[in-house]
Formats: structure tokens, C-alpha cells, sequence
């Protein structure tokens, strides 16, 4: 019983918090902090529920499935929806410097608070979510409340990046209903766990798995569908671009995760597996040397996030690549959420460093930045650190996650996919040694061309890059949460 | 055989429209030809034998979808030609139509294959909607067997109204919302805009309370009220609201404020949504009213638009 | 029955069509107005195969479950048309133009 | 028998209307007169048809619902026509060709 | 508190790094008091462990990354060899350098990092586990970065690219070997090392080289060692830190470990790898005097003199016989002491008379007699004259080598003690037998403060002492026979 309540609250809070800072807009920022607190706290709460007694599950109305809608937390779930609601409380403070303004209204500062709020609601109703269409309800008020946060500075380059994102989303969004649509015909049921009782490997239920895959991919911007990504997360204010580049792309591949391994892993073959983990390949060379030639931080840090979405694909290939030796199972598979988290805290910390930087320099022009780690070391401290993560170096998040799957890789004596793997990291070390070695010059005149800036402020992305540290020194923790309730293919693979 | 027969014309004619609104020669006919494709594929959907559908084909699909098109359509005017857009070039022309066919082909095959017997959930539907407090089966499934994913819809059309507003101008906020209307006082607009509200208001509160038991709820009742309120706006009845107008925000979300308390309350009767059979009718009931009020409001909103500085106070 | 056993079926044949040819739209135009259009009338047709297949066996009615769905799924694509057109409307008084910046790749 | 009859004579003569406003959408030269056309044939074709249904509905309610369509369809139209004439008028009037669509 | 001992060794240095970070710039008090106390706490513990370990104990603290993958610290008699010598040499080198900056800017990030490296080096020595060591390993790559950049300006950025250059693929091919390894076996642990001999021959061979090429870069082995004569743009205490204290040492210990504890010297040897190694490593003896030779820079030939030097435990390793390879492990701790008294020395030459280049040297001896002497005292022992340290190593590795039967090595050793002997002499006859400079007469170079010149004498000295008392069994060499025979001769 407490346990659902608190699947409840998941989901109920942010929805409430939305309606409070709708009305309310001069309290939004705490109402938003108090909200996100609560999502925290009842996430914990159900990863302890989780961890003694496995997973929950709830059917709204008291119908069960397939005629009502079931919510249910696993460890995966519940892993998601803690360093969501984590990143989305530190955004939150941090945001407090940016839209809150004393005195009259204005349309960023209020427009941002219901907006977060909103997409965190949806992002906890994604990952607990067992119901095709539902999902399909959460990704159209994930999709409008991330573009809605592109548009947010109000600049021309950030309307036309949210046009191409809404269309991009809206494209993928109506393939997954399409796929959605047939499953019911076939099944009469959109639940995952009826659905994935009885699949047979019909026409209808290929199709609707390679649409739906299809439309997934289109809002997770896997190489080749990439090209909306940089310019909407660069585009937007660098609070909203920390949630839109760590966490909105999360939830349309913890879907893809679910369809493949949860439901309908009979279906997944070489093909689909190849092919999935190529376009990850490819967009983990190509996102990497696009971030390597950019000059504006901003841009840097979001091509990375193509490049870094790239090997979240890898694992379909990899999974169940373990051999006999390897103590733990489903190596792969854990080691891609490992990565899917940790790349979100460092993703998140690199942004607010950017904002922070732009704030101080007014530009995030990489050769403005010169020597800015001067005025600011916290923060370029932080960047490093999230750098680190993403690279793949211990102790970080980032290293474990490669090393379970690079385990597997040479287990399973894929050597590409191995090689794929450090590759990306070893480019990542290009495209970011360069920000980080800017940052730490010493600047080309003397005297201040930056603006100081407080040391609370700077301490939101450092705590988030600490996070992400944090995810690799401490990781049997997460690694055990996620074992709850994780897929049979997880561990035999796809 | 009739039937049939009436059902390929009017497939045919459905096809015909369509392919005439996506590629005709403008965008206005494009958009007119939109309008009449959202009528027909009302009728559709009454063969179907799907009522409530076709009610919100006709008022939100064709009507209000139009509505906001041509709205769009009217601001193009400042567009020279050469910047209106046209087709991608041929090669890649010839790939897209490639691959819709094999699209449009695939779930043809696909629907082919279906089992005919089909029956979906119209038995679990059948059975458990004595519990569910409405006779009408459809707003059985969107209030109480499936109410999360409409409590959810109904916050998407308030975000999508945050994004709209978003859109506005820094200087603009705090303004009324949309273009300032001109209208010529006792002018023919006037004049209908006054007479039409009091039919409207009961058309629309009419379809909203025979929801639970015949076609019609909040959504489209919701509806009719902001084409009411829109034509009253229109006519200058009452000004535009501003955007920072606390009870403006209020109503907007009022229904789905209730819906979620409704739907949190349920925790103290075995869990969220749950609703008490005794209660589920007037609580439904009381769910759509105040969601129809705040939808037609919403509507209303989204098809004024962002403020605009317009009416700047000399 | 013979008949409308097939009745259900060319609606649901009609909605695949109209998927494709929304589909074609939406690719094919460069107009952001148009390509919306496009994009309601493959929600449209989606729909029309939902409530098709919802359909199979006229006895008993038309199934209550792809309804409700279907109008939720008008509701939610009307709210993506508002924002979506607002977009434009904000975006072609920004830039002058109907149509997305010509170099369809951001990335250089 | 003779409600059916009565029925089909009066939707009949309707659609007759309907298509004579038609044919005069399409043939007259400019706004003002293929206006004049469409109103005109239209509610009165509008107006037979729903008099045609009319005979065949059991309530008096029902049918008080049909007269109401015909009413809101003949306001929605006058005031249509009032508005198109005037911004036809705006334009420069007759311009036989111009549709007011550009 | 056996179980916690590791770890509390370990945040002996890792505490004052994390704290050092957050001190404003001007508390320097603050700042000095946490490094000098934690480097004094961890030579206590150092001192008590040293005992224990002595008498057979053996200290873990272990902590579960994945199910099965461990993150575990475990002191063993070779872990403690290297521990102690960093302890050491952590310690002189804070005094020397809170002497040598003075007053300089971003001195909390310099010791911050600087007591993060020697963390990380302390992870290295305690790493029972591969995956525990390659973690500490990339730890101290990146926490070194900054020190050879500390200067800000573009020599130093060129030296930290060049760094990394170096170091960071060379970590992909030691991730590679370790996994590679780890995909066929499971998580290794060196206390319980892994039947390997089943596996594929070739498979191993090349693990092997991935493991040598990834440690080797560390362990300036030719070709691999670009990036240590570059990053002589650090300051003098970062050298001594690169050369001595952590990071060459770091890249041979691992080696020692990986061919002692993973692969097992039989193994080495029966793939046919054990010659290899001792040829590459000669190789590099060799090469690294010879461009020393070439050098007139005093920092780059003293780089390059490194090069060479650090060989010699790669050798001692490589030779598989017990002789031989307690003479690496003695100089281990022997080049650490030789070699950071002649950077401490260089150092000060630097700072207190300008003086950077071979020939500015002359008559300096008079002018600055203790770190004269004291210079010269580490270049004999470099050369290998009795009873210096480095005569005791480059002893027993001879012998070691007649042992096994690889003679030739006498030859490569009496060889770079020759050049050795060629490029340090010299020096040491222009410091004492040229006349001096016009501005050393007038402007009389001082060797003050006493925080400068104290740590140079006291590891001089130590270098001389360990020469002098190698039999005790306390010394370096005792301790590294004690490891050889007490754990790893069956």
C-alpha cells in the first residue's frame, strides 16, 4: 500500500506542483524545489520498497489490465526516476538564479517552472508506465513541454530549432502511435505484460515493433535522426537544455529498452540488433567528430550527447555477451543504464557549467572563455569532472558502465563493438580537452573580462558532477537496484 | 450492397479530399480542403458507428484545427512568394513516396491479416461498465476505466498553452492575448456574436451533461463553448483576457485540478482513481462539467494566440 | 454481415492510405503550414484504422476502448496543431519565411 | 408509405436547390452575385430537407432540434455572406475573377 | 582495524587533497599543517605497518563495485616498499615545495593535486584487484595533468597535451588488456592469481604486450617515453613528483605486479615474453643515456638519465631470477631517492642563480656547496660507485643476470654505467674544478630557506645510507629480498 501511494505521489506531485506554480508564479521556485523533494524522497522510498520486497505494481482505478492502465517500478524504474527527480531538484535550484525576477511577472519566469515540472511528471509517468497508448500520452507532454523550453530565450535560432524538433517529435511520435494502434488490433490489450505473453512473431506485430522502434529512435535522435538535437539543446537556456539533453532522450530509449527486452525479445534478431547497434556505432564516430570541430561550448556539449546516445544502442548488440567467468549477469545490459545515468548527472552538470559560463562571460564562444577557470574554478572543476564521466575514466559512473560492457564485448568476441566503445572515449578526450585546457589558460590580457559569480550558484553542477562520480565508486548499489525485476534477455540477450 | 457501395464512395471521396489537401495547388485551398476532409471523415466515423468520435472529428479535428490553420494562413500574408515553401526535389521526392507506399501498403497487408472476429475489449467493457457509474461505454473508458490517460490529455492542452504563451513577446507579457479585433459596433458580426452565445452555451452544457449516457462529454461540449466564446470574442462582447489574469489561470486549470484531486481521493477508497460505484456518476459528472468549462477556456486561448502588443495604452 | 465485414475493412484500408499520403505531406512539403496539415491527416487516418479495427464485428458494436482513445489522441494532436502553428506564426514574423532555414543540416 | 413518399419528394427538391446553388458558385462572374446565389438556393434547399426529415422523426423535440440546425445554419449564412460582401467591397468589388483568396 | 588500515593510509592523502581544494588562496597556514600533517600521520602508519607486514600480516579493505567486481586495497611487503618510499618522498617534497613556491599563485589547486597524486599512488601500491589498479592508475593520470600544467602557459599546456597524448590511449590499451583478460577469466585478484596457462598462447602474448604498452608509457619505456622529457616545463617539485615519488614509479610497479601477480614469471617466461621485455628494456637503458648525453639542458638530461634509470626495474623484472629481481625492487626505492635529490638540486640551482643549462654550472660548487655536494652525491650514486645505492642495485641485477644465464646484460649494464659516468661527471667537474661566473662572484647565490636545501640533503644522505646499510634487513634491499623470498619463490 505505501509503496503505490508513493508510485502515486511519483506522479501526482509534479502534476501538482504544475497547477500550483500555473496560479501561483510568484512562489513557483520553491513550490518547484518542495515538488521535486518530494519526487526524490518518494523515488528513495520506493527503491527501498523495491529492494526488500521487488517490484510494484498498481492498476489505476482499481481495473486491472488490460482493460484499465497498471504502473509498475522496477529497479530500472525506480533508478530513472532517482536521478530524475535528482537532477531536475539541482536544475531547479539553480534555476532559481535565472527565472526568478522580484516585481512584476515575466514570460521566462513563468513560463519555466510549470514547464519543469511538467516534463518531470511525464518522465516519472514514462518509466513506470506499462500501457502503449499511455505512453504515448506522456511522450506528447514530455515532447511539448521540451520544445515549449526551447523556445524559452525567445531568439529567433531557438524558435526555428524547436519547429524542427516538434517536428521531428511529432514524427516519431505518430510512428509509435501507428505501431501502438496495431498491437491493440492484434492483442486487444495495450498492456506490456499481456502483450508480451502472447506474442507470435505476426506480420502485424513485426511491423508495429519496427514503427514504434522507428519513432522511438526519431525522438532519441539515434544517428541518423540526429540533426534536431544540437541546435534545440544549444539553443536553449541552459537549465532547460540540462533536462532536455540528460533526461528527454532517456525516456524514449528506456521505452525502446522495454519494448525489445521486456516484451518482445522474441522478435529481436541479428538484423534489428546489428542494425541498431551500428547506427549507435556510427553516431557515437560521427557525433564525436562533429563535437571536435565546434566552436561554441554549447555546441560541444550537445553533439557529445549524440555521441554519448550513440552507445546506449550498443548494448542490443551486447547484451548477453557474458561469458561463464563474469560473476555478475546481464552485464551489457546493466552497464547501459549505468551509462544512461551517469551520462544524464555529468550531461546536466555540463550544461549548468555552460550557463554559468555564459552567464559570467556572455558568450559561450569557446576562445571568450579563455581563462575562466580563474574566475570560476568551482565550475571548471565541475566540467572536468563531468568530463571525466563521460570519457569513461574511473572512478566515474562513466567507467563502469564501459567496463561491463566492454566485458561483454570481449567476451562475445565483439571486437567492433569493442573497438567502437574506445574509440568514443578516446575521442571524447579530444573534444573535450580542448574546452577544459581553454578554460585553464591563463587569459590573453590581464584584469577581469568576467563576472563573478556566487559560490552557491556554482556549487548545482558541481553536485551533479559529483553525482556522477558518485555512480561509479558506489555502484553495486544501482547495480543491484537494477538487477529487480530486469528482463530474462537482459542476460541471455536479444 | 447500398451500404457498400456508400461506403467505397465515400472512402473514395475521403481519399480524394485528403490527396487535395496535401497536395493542393495553394495553401488556402489546402486548407479549405482540410476542412471539408475533417467533415467527411466525421461521417466516417458515424458509419463506424462511433458517435463520439465523430462529434470531436467535426469540432476539433476539422473545426478547431481549421480554425488555427487559417488563423496561421492570415498571418502569412507578409510572406513573398519565393519564402512560402514548395516541394523537396524530385529524387528525394520519388524516395518519400516510395517509402508511404510501402507504409500504407504494409498496414493494409497487415489489417488483411487481422483476425475478423476481433473482438478487443468490447467484452471487458461490456462487463464492468455496470461499475463504472455512466451508461455511455465510451465515457465509461475516458472518465473511469482509463481516466489517467485523459487526465493527462487534458494537461497536454495546457501545457501546449504555457508553449504558446512562451511565444509571446518579453514586452507583451501581461497583455491581453491575441490581435486586438476590430469590429464595427452593431455591425453584423456584433449582432450575431450577441445572438448566438445563449444556443451555444446550451448546445454545449447539453452535450456535456448527456455524455454519460449518450454520445457527447467534456471534450466536445468543451468544444462548442470555446467556439461560443470565440465568436463572442470575436464580436468584441468582451474583451480579450490578459495572460496574468489570476482567475483566467484559475479556470483554465480548475478541471483538471478536480480530476486530480478526484483521482487522488480515490487513494482513500483502495487507490488512485479508484471510484466508489455509489459515487461514480456524480463524480464523473462533476469531473466534466468543470473540465469542459476549463477545456472550452483553454481552446479558446490557444486559438487566440500568444498576447501581441497590439493595443499598446497611448 | 458479409458486407460489413468488409465494411470495416475499407475504412481500415482508407486509413492506411490516408497515413501514407499524410506521411508523403509532411516529408515532401517544405511549407511548415502544410506539413502540419500533413501531419493531422495521418493522426486522422491512424485514427480511422483504430476505430476500423475497433470495428471487426458490427453485432456488438463498435468497441468503447479505441474511442475513447481516438478521442483522446484528437485532443492531444490538436494541442501539438496549436503550439505547432503558433510556432510558425512566431517563426515567420522572426524570419520572414513559411519554411525551415534552407540547409536542412544545422551540423557543419 | 406516404411519410417515406413525402420524405424523398421534399429532400429531393432540396438537393435541386442545392445544386442550383452550386452551379451558380461556379458559373456567375464575381463575389456579389454567386453569393447572392449560394445563400439563397442553399437555405432554402437546407430548409426542404430538414422539412423532409421532419415527417419522420417520432418527437416533437426531435424535430424542434431539426428547426434549430436550420436557424443557426440560416444565421451562420447571412452573417458569412454579410462579412465576404463587405471585404469583397474593401477589395475594389468587382473583380470579376478575384476570389479574395490571395 | 585491520580492515580499515588500507583505507585510512589512503585518506591519509586524500583527505588534505579533497580539503586543500576548498582553501581560499591565502590560508597558507591551513594549507601547509594539512599536507605536512597528513604526510607525517602516514608515515606513522607507514612505520606501524611496515612491522606488521614484517611479521606477516596482511591488511584489505574492500568494497563491492558489480557483483564479484571488487574495489579492493591490500597491503603486501611489495605494496609497502612502494608505499614507504612515497610516504617519504611525499613529505620532503611538500616542505621543498611550500619553500620553493613561496607565495606563488593557485597554491591550493597545486597541493590539492599534488596530494591527489600521491593518493592515487598509494591506491596503485594497495590495488589488489586489476580493476582497483587501473582505476588509481587513471586516477593519477588526470590528477598530474594539472601540476605539469600548473604554469598556465602554452610550454606547459604543449607538455600537458603531449601527457596526455601519451597516457590516454595508452589507458585504452591497458583497459583493453585488463578486460580482455577479465572477459575469459572473471575479475582478477593479484593474492589469488588466475590459472592462466589454458589459455591461448597467442592470446596471452598479445594481452601481455597490451599491458606493457599501456603501463610502459608511465614507465617511460622506448618507444613510449616522448611525453617525460617535455614535461620538464613543470615546476621542479612536479619533476621530483613525475621521477620519483608517483608516476614513472607507478608505470614499473605495474609491471612488476602484472608479470609477478597476474601472469606469474613462469608464464612470462615459458610465452617467450621474459627476453623481450629484458631486450626492450635495455634497449631503452641505453637509448635514455645516450640522449642524455646529447642534452645541455641540466632538467632534460636528468630527464632522459630517468629514462634510462627506471629500466633497470623493468629489467630486474624481465629477467626472471630471484637475484635480479630483488635488485629492481631495491631500485625502486634507490632511483627514487637518487633522482629527487638531484631534481631537489636542480631545482634550487634554477630558482636561486638562474642556473638551467650544463655550462652555467661552473664554480658553483664554491658558491653553493650544500646543494653541490649534495647533487653530487646523487650523480655518484646514478654512475653506481660503492657504496652508493645505485651500486648495490646495478650489483645484484648483474649477478641476477649471470644467474639466469642472460650474460649479456653485464654488458649492457657496464655500458650505461659508463655513459651514465659520461654525462655526470662533467658536471660535477665543472661545479668543483671551473672557475665561477662573473655575476655568481658578485651577487653570491643563496641556498636559503633551509626548506629548499634540508629535503635535498636528507635524501642524499638516505641515498648514501641504503647504499651503505643494504644489508640491513630493514633497508631497501632487505625489505625487497624479504618480498622475494618470503611470497613469491614457491
Amino acid at each position: 500500500m505505501p509503496s503505490s501511494l508513493a508510485l502515486t505521489a511519483i506522479i501526482g506531485a509534479p502534476l501538482l506542483g504544475f497547477f500550483m506554480t500555473i496560479v501561483w508564479s510568484r512562489a513557483a521556485a520553491v513550490v518547484a524545489s518542495l515538488t521535486s523533494m518530494v519526487v526524490l524522497v518518494a523515488a528513495v522510498f520506493l527503491a527501498v520498497s523495491v529492494s526488500a520486497h521487488g517490484a510494484v505494481l498498481t492498476s489505476l482505478g482499481g481495473w486491472d489490465a488490460p482493460l484499465g492502465i497498471e504502473l509498475a517500478a522496477d529497479g530500472l524504474s525506480v533508478m530513472f526516476m532517482i536521478v530524475s527527480g535528482a537532477i531536475v531538484l539541482v536544475v531547479g535550484a539553480y534555476a532559481q538564479h535565472e527565472f526568478v525576477h522580484p516585481g512584476t511577472e515575466t514570460r521566462s519566469g513563468f513560463a519555466f517552472w510549470p514547464l519543469m515540472l511538467v516534463l518531470l511528471a511525464a518522465l516519472n509517468g514514462i518509466f513506470v508506465s506499462r500501457d502503449f497508448f499511455n505512453l504515448y500520452v506522456c511522450f506528447e507532454l514530455l515532447t511539448l513541454s521540451a520544445v515549449a523550453m526551447v523556445t524559452l530565450n525567445g531568439k529567433t535560432e531557438s524558435i526555428t530549432a524547436a519547429l524542427r524538433y516538434l517536428l521531428f517529435a511529432l514524427l516519431g511520435s505518430i510512428l509509435y502511435l501507428l505501431g501502438a494502434v496495431l498491437l491493440y488490433a492484434q492483442f486487444g490489450s495495450l498492456d506490456m505484460g499481456v502483450i508480451g505473453q502472447s506474442v507470435s512473431s505476426s506480420g502485424a506485430e513485426i511491423l508495429a515493433a519496427g514503427l514504434m522502434t522507428a519513432g522511438l529512435a526519431l525522438k532519441t535522435a539515434l544517428f541518423p535522426f540526429h540533426g534536431w538535437l544540437p541546435p534545440a539543446h544549444s539553443g536553449a537556456p541552459p537549465p532547460a537544455s540540462a533536462m532536455l539533453s540528460s533526461l528527454v532522450p532517456k525516456a524514449s530509449y528506456f521505452i525502446t529498452i522495454r519494448l525489445w527486452f521486456d516484451v518482445m525479445p522474441e522478435l529481436a534478431g541479428n538484423p534489428l540488433t546489428l542494425a541498431l547497434g551500428g547506427l549507435g556505432g556510427a553516431a557515437i564516430l560521427y557525433g564525436s567528430l562533429q563535437a571536435i570541430v565546434q566552436t561554441r561550448l554549447k555546441m560541444v556539449v550537445a553533439y557529445s550527447t549524440v555521441a554519448q546516445l550513440g552507445y546506449l544502442f550498443i548494448v542490443f548488440p551486447l547484451a548477453g555477451g557474458d561469458s561463464a567467468a563474469q560473476p555478475w549477469s546481464a552485464g551489457a545490459w546493466t552497464g547501459g543504464m549505468l551509462h544512461a545515468l551517469s551520462h544524464a548527472l555529468a550531461k546536466s552538470a555540463m550544461f549548468l557549467c555552460a550557463g554559468l559560463f555564459i552567464i559570467s562571460a556572455r558568450t559561450d564562444d569557446l576562445e571568450a572563455l579563455r581563462g575562466i577557470a580563474q574566475t570560476m574554478p568551482m565550475t571548471a572543476f565541475a566540467f572536468t569532472l563531468a568530463a571525466i564521466s563521460l570519457l569513461g575514466l574511473p572512478p566515474s559512473g562513466g567507467f563502469i558502465a564501459k567496463y561491463l560492457m566492454l566485458t561483454s564485448a570481449f567476451a562475445s568476441g565483439g571486437w567492433i563493438w569493442a573497438f567502437l566503445i574506445l574509440a568514443g572515449g578516446l575521442l571524447a578526450a579530444l573534444y573535450l580537452y580542448r574546452p577544459v585546457r581553454i578554460m585553464l589558460s591563463l587569459p590573453k590580457q590581464p584584469g577581469q573580462p568576467f563576472k563573478p559569480i556566487s559560490r552557491w550558484w556554482q556549487v548545482a553542477p558541481l553536485v551533479l558532477a559529483l553525482g556522477a562520480v558518485f555512480l561509479g565508486i558506489g555502484s553495486n548499489e544501482p547495480y543491484a537496484l537494477l538487477q529487480i525485476g530486469r528482463p530474462v534477455a537482459a542476460e541471455t540477450g536479444l | 450492397m447500398i451500404d457498400s457501395l456508400f461506403d467505397l464512395v465515400l472512402c473514395a471521396l475521403i481519399i480524394f479530399v485528403a490527396f487535395a489537401a496535401v497536395s493542393g495547388r495553394d495553401l488556402f485551398t489546402a486548407i479549405v480542403f482540410f476542412i471539408v476532409y475533417g467533415l467527411m471523415v466525421a461521417i466516417a466515423w458515424l458509419r463506424l458507428e462511433a458517435i463520439d468520435v465523430a462529434l470531436a472529428e467535426a469540432a476539433i479535428g476539422a473545426g478547431l484545427t481549421g480554425v488555427l490553420l487559417l488563423g496561421a494562413y492570415g498571418r502569412f500574408k507578409n510572406i513573398d512568394a519565393a519564402r512560402m515553401g514548395s516541394w523537396v526535389p524530385l529524387p528525394v521526392l520519388i524516395v518519400i513516396a516510395l517509402a508511404a507506399t510501402g507504409l500504407s501498403a504494409a498496414v493494409g497487408v497487415v489489417l488483411i491479416a487481422l483476425d475478423p472476429n476481433g473482438l478487443g475489449l468490447i467484452p471487458a467493457v461490456n462487463a464492468n461498465i455496470a461499475q463504472s457509474g455512466v451508461f455511455n461505454p465510451v465515457t465509461a473508458v475516458l472518465l473511469n476505466f482509463r481516466a489517467y490517460d485523459t487526465l493527462l490529455e487534458s494537461i497536454v492542452l495546457v501545457v501546449a498553452l504555457v508553449g504558446v504563451w512562451t511565444l509571446a513577446d518579453n514586452s507583451a507579457w501581461g497583455q491581453r492575448v491575441g490581435k486586438t479585433q476590430s469590429v464595427r459596433a452593431n455591425g453584423v458580426l456584433q449582432s450575431f456574436g450577441r445572438t448566438l452565445p445563449p444556443i451555444g452555451l446550451m448546445i454545449g452544457i447539453y452535450f456535456v451533461w448527456a455524455g454519460s449516457s449518450q454520445p457527447g462529454g467534456a471534450f466536445q461540449g468543451g468544444t462548442i463553448l470555446a467556439a461560443v466564446g470565440l465568436l463572442s470574442a470575436m464580436a468584441g462582447l468582451f474583451p480579450p483576457p490578459r495572460v496574468n489574469d489570476a482567475r483566467l489561470r484559475l479556470s483554465v486549470i480548475a478541471g483538471p485540478i478536480l480530476f486530480l484531486a478526484v483521482a487522488i481521493a480515490g487513494t482513500a477508497w483502495g487507490g488512485m482513481f479508484v471510484l466508489p460505484a455509489d459515487l461514480a456518476y456524480g463524480l464523473i459528472l462533476a469531473i466534466e462539467i468543470v473540465l469542459a468549462l476549463s477545456i472550452a477556456i483553454t481552446l479558446m486561448l490557444l486559438v487566440l494566440g500568444p498576447p501581441e502588443m497590439t493595443e499598446t495604452p497611448q | 454481415m458479409m458486407t460489413w465485414a468488409s465494411g470495416w475493412l475499407i475504412y481500415g484500408l482508407t486509413g492506411a492510405t490516408l497515413i501514407g499520403l499524410g506521411l508523403f505531406g509532411f516529408a515532401s512539403h517544405t511549407n511548415l503550414l502544410r506539413r502540419i496539415l500533413a501531419f493531422n491527416v495521418v493522426g486522422s487516418g491512424i485514427f480511422l484504422v483504430f476505430g476500423a479495427t475497433g470495428f471487426r464485428v458490427p453485432e456488438l458494436g463498435a468497441d468503447a476502448v479505441p474511442q475513447a482513445l481516438i478521442i483522446t489522441g484528437i485532443v492531444v494532436a490538436l494541442s501539438a496543431t496549436a503550439l505547432a502553428v503558433s510556432l510558425i506564426t512566431r517563426h515567420a514574423s522572426l524570419s520572414g519565411s513559411a519554411t525551415l532555414p534552407d540547409d536542412d543540416r544545422e551540423d557543419r | 408509405m406516404i411519410t417515406d413518399a413525402l420524405t424523398i419528394v421534399l429532400t429531393g427538391t432540396g438537393l435541386i436547390f442545392f445544386v442550383a446553388g452550386t452551379v451558380g458558385l461556379l458559373r456567375f462572374p464575381d463575389t456579389h452575385s454567386r453569393l447572392h446565389a449560394l445563400t439563397k438556393a442553399d437555405n432554402l434547399g437546407l430548409g426542404l430537407v430538414i422539412a423532409g426529415l421532419m415527417v419522420q422523426v417520432p418527437s416533437p423535440l426531435d424535430a424542434g432540434k431539426l428547426v434549430l440546425v436550420w436557424a443557426l445554419a440560416i444565421l451562420a449564412a447571412g452573417t458569412t455572406a454579410q462579412l465576404v460582401a463587405r471585404s469583397a467591397l474593401k477589395k475594389g468589388q468587382s473583380a470579376p475573377d478575384d476570389e479574395g483568396m490571395q | 582495524m585491520t580492515a580499515a588500515l588500507p583505507f585510512l593510509v589512503l585518506m591519509t592523502s586524500l583527505v588534505p587533497a579533497l580539503a586543500t581544494f576548498w582553501l581560499p588562496e591565502n590560508q597558507a597556514a591551513t594549507r601547509n599543517g594539512l599536507n605536512l600533517g597528513g604526510a607525517i600521520l602516514k608515515l606513522v602508519l607507514v612505520a606501524y605497518m611496515l612491522y606488521a607486514v614484517g611479521q606477516g600480516a596482511v591488511f584489505e579493505t574492500r568494497l563491492e563495485l558489480a557483483p564479484g567486481l571488487f574495489l579492493l586495497l591490500r597491503i603486501d611487503a611489495l605494496a609497502l616498499l612502494f608505499v614507504t618510499l612515497s610516504a617519504f618522498l611525499w613529505l620532503l617534497t611538500t616542505i621543498y615545495a611550500i619553500a620553493y613556491f613561496g607565495n606563488g599563485p593557485n597554491l591550493s589547486r597545486f597541493f590539492g593535486f599534488f596530494s591527489l597524486c600521491v593518493a592515487a599512488t598509494t591506491g596503485i601500491a594497495f590495488s589488489g584487484t586489476l580493476i582497483t589498479f587501473f582505476l588509481f592508475y587513471e586516477l593519477l593520470t588526470l590528477s598530474t595533468w594539472p601540476l605539469v600544467v600548473h604554469k598556465q602557459n602554452e610550454k606547459s599546456f604543449a607538455a600537458g597535451g603531449s601527457y596526455l597524448g601519451f597516457a590516454l590511449p595508452a589507458s585504452a590499451a591497458l583497459l583493453v588488456a585488463i578486460i580482455w583478460l577479465e572477459s575469459v577469466t572473471g575479475p582478477i585478484e593479484f593474492a589469488a592469481p588466475r590459472e592462466l596457462s589454458g589459455l591461448d598462447a597467442f592470446d596471452l602474448r598479445l594481452i601481455l604486450a597490451l599491458f606493457v604498452l599501456g603501463l610502459g608509457v608511465k614507465a617511460a619505456i622506448v618507444p613510449l617515453h616522448g611525453w617525460l622529457p617535455a614535461a620538464m616545463a613543470a615546476p621542479a617539485p612536479v619533476s621530483a613528483l613525475l621521477h620519483a615519488v608517483a608516476v614513472v614509479k607507478a608505470g614499473a610497479f605495474g609491471i612488476v605486479r602484472i608479470i609477478y601477480d597476474v601472469f606469474g614469471i613462469d608464464l612470462v617466461s615459458q610465452l617467450g615474453m621474459a627476453q623481450p621485455l629484458a631486450i626492450l628494456a635495455s634497449i631503452t637503458i641505453l637509448y635514455g643515456s645516450l640522449r642524455a648525453l646529447q642534452q645541455d639542458d641540466i632538467k632534460r638530461r636528468l630527464a632522459f638519465s630517468t629514462v634510462s634509470q627506471v629500466s633497470y626495474i623493468v629489467l630486474g623484472a624481465a629477467l626472471a631470477g630471484p637475484i635480479a629481481a630483488i635488485g629492481g625492487l631495491a631500485h625502486l626505492v634507490h632511483q627514487g631517492l637518487m633522482k629527487i635529490t638531484l631534481f631537489f638540486c636542480a631545482g634550487i640551482f634554477a630558482e636561486r642563480a638562474g642556473i638551467e643549462k650544463i655550462h652555467h654550472l661552473d664554480g658553483v660548487g664554491a658558491r653553493m656547496p650544500w646543494t653541490a655536494f649534495c647533487f653530487s652525491l646523487g650523480a655518484m650514486g646514478m654512475i653506481g660507485i660503492p657504496p652508493m645505492a645505485g651500486f648495490v642495485s646495478k650489483l645484484y641485477l648483474g649477478v641476477g643476470a649471470l644467474e639466469t644465464g642472460a650474460g649479456w646484460v653485464v654488458f649492457v649494464l657496464a655500458g650505461s654505467s659508463l655513459l651514465n659516468a659520461a654525462y655526470f661527471l662533467p658536471l660535477l667537474y665543472r661545479m668543483w674544478f671551473l672557475p665561477a661566473r662573473e655575476d655568481l662572484e658578485t651577487q653570491p647565490p643563496s641556498e636559503r630557506p633551509l626548506g629548499l636545501i634540508v629535503p635535498a640533503v636528507v635524501t642524499a644522505t638516505a641515498a648514501l645510507g641504503v647504499g651503505l646499510l643494504a644489508g640491513a634487513p630493514i633497508s631497501p634491499l632487505g625489505w625487497a629480498t624479504l618480498i622475494i623470498e618470503r611470497d613469491y619463490l614457491p
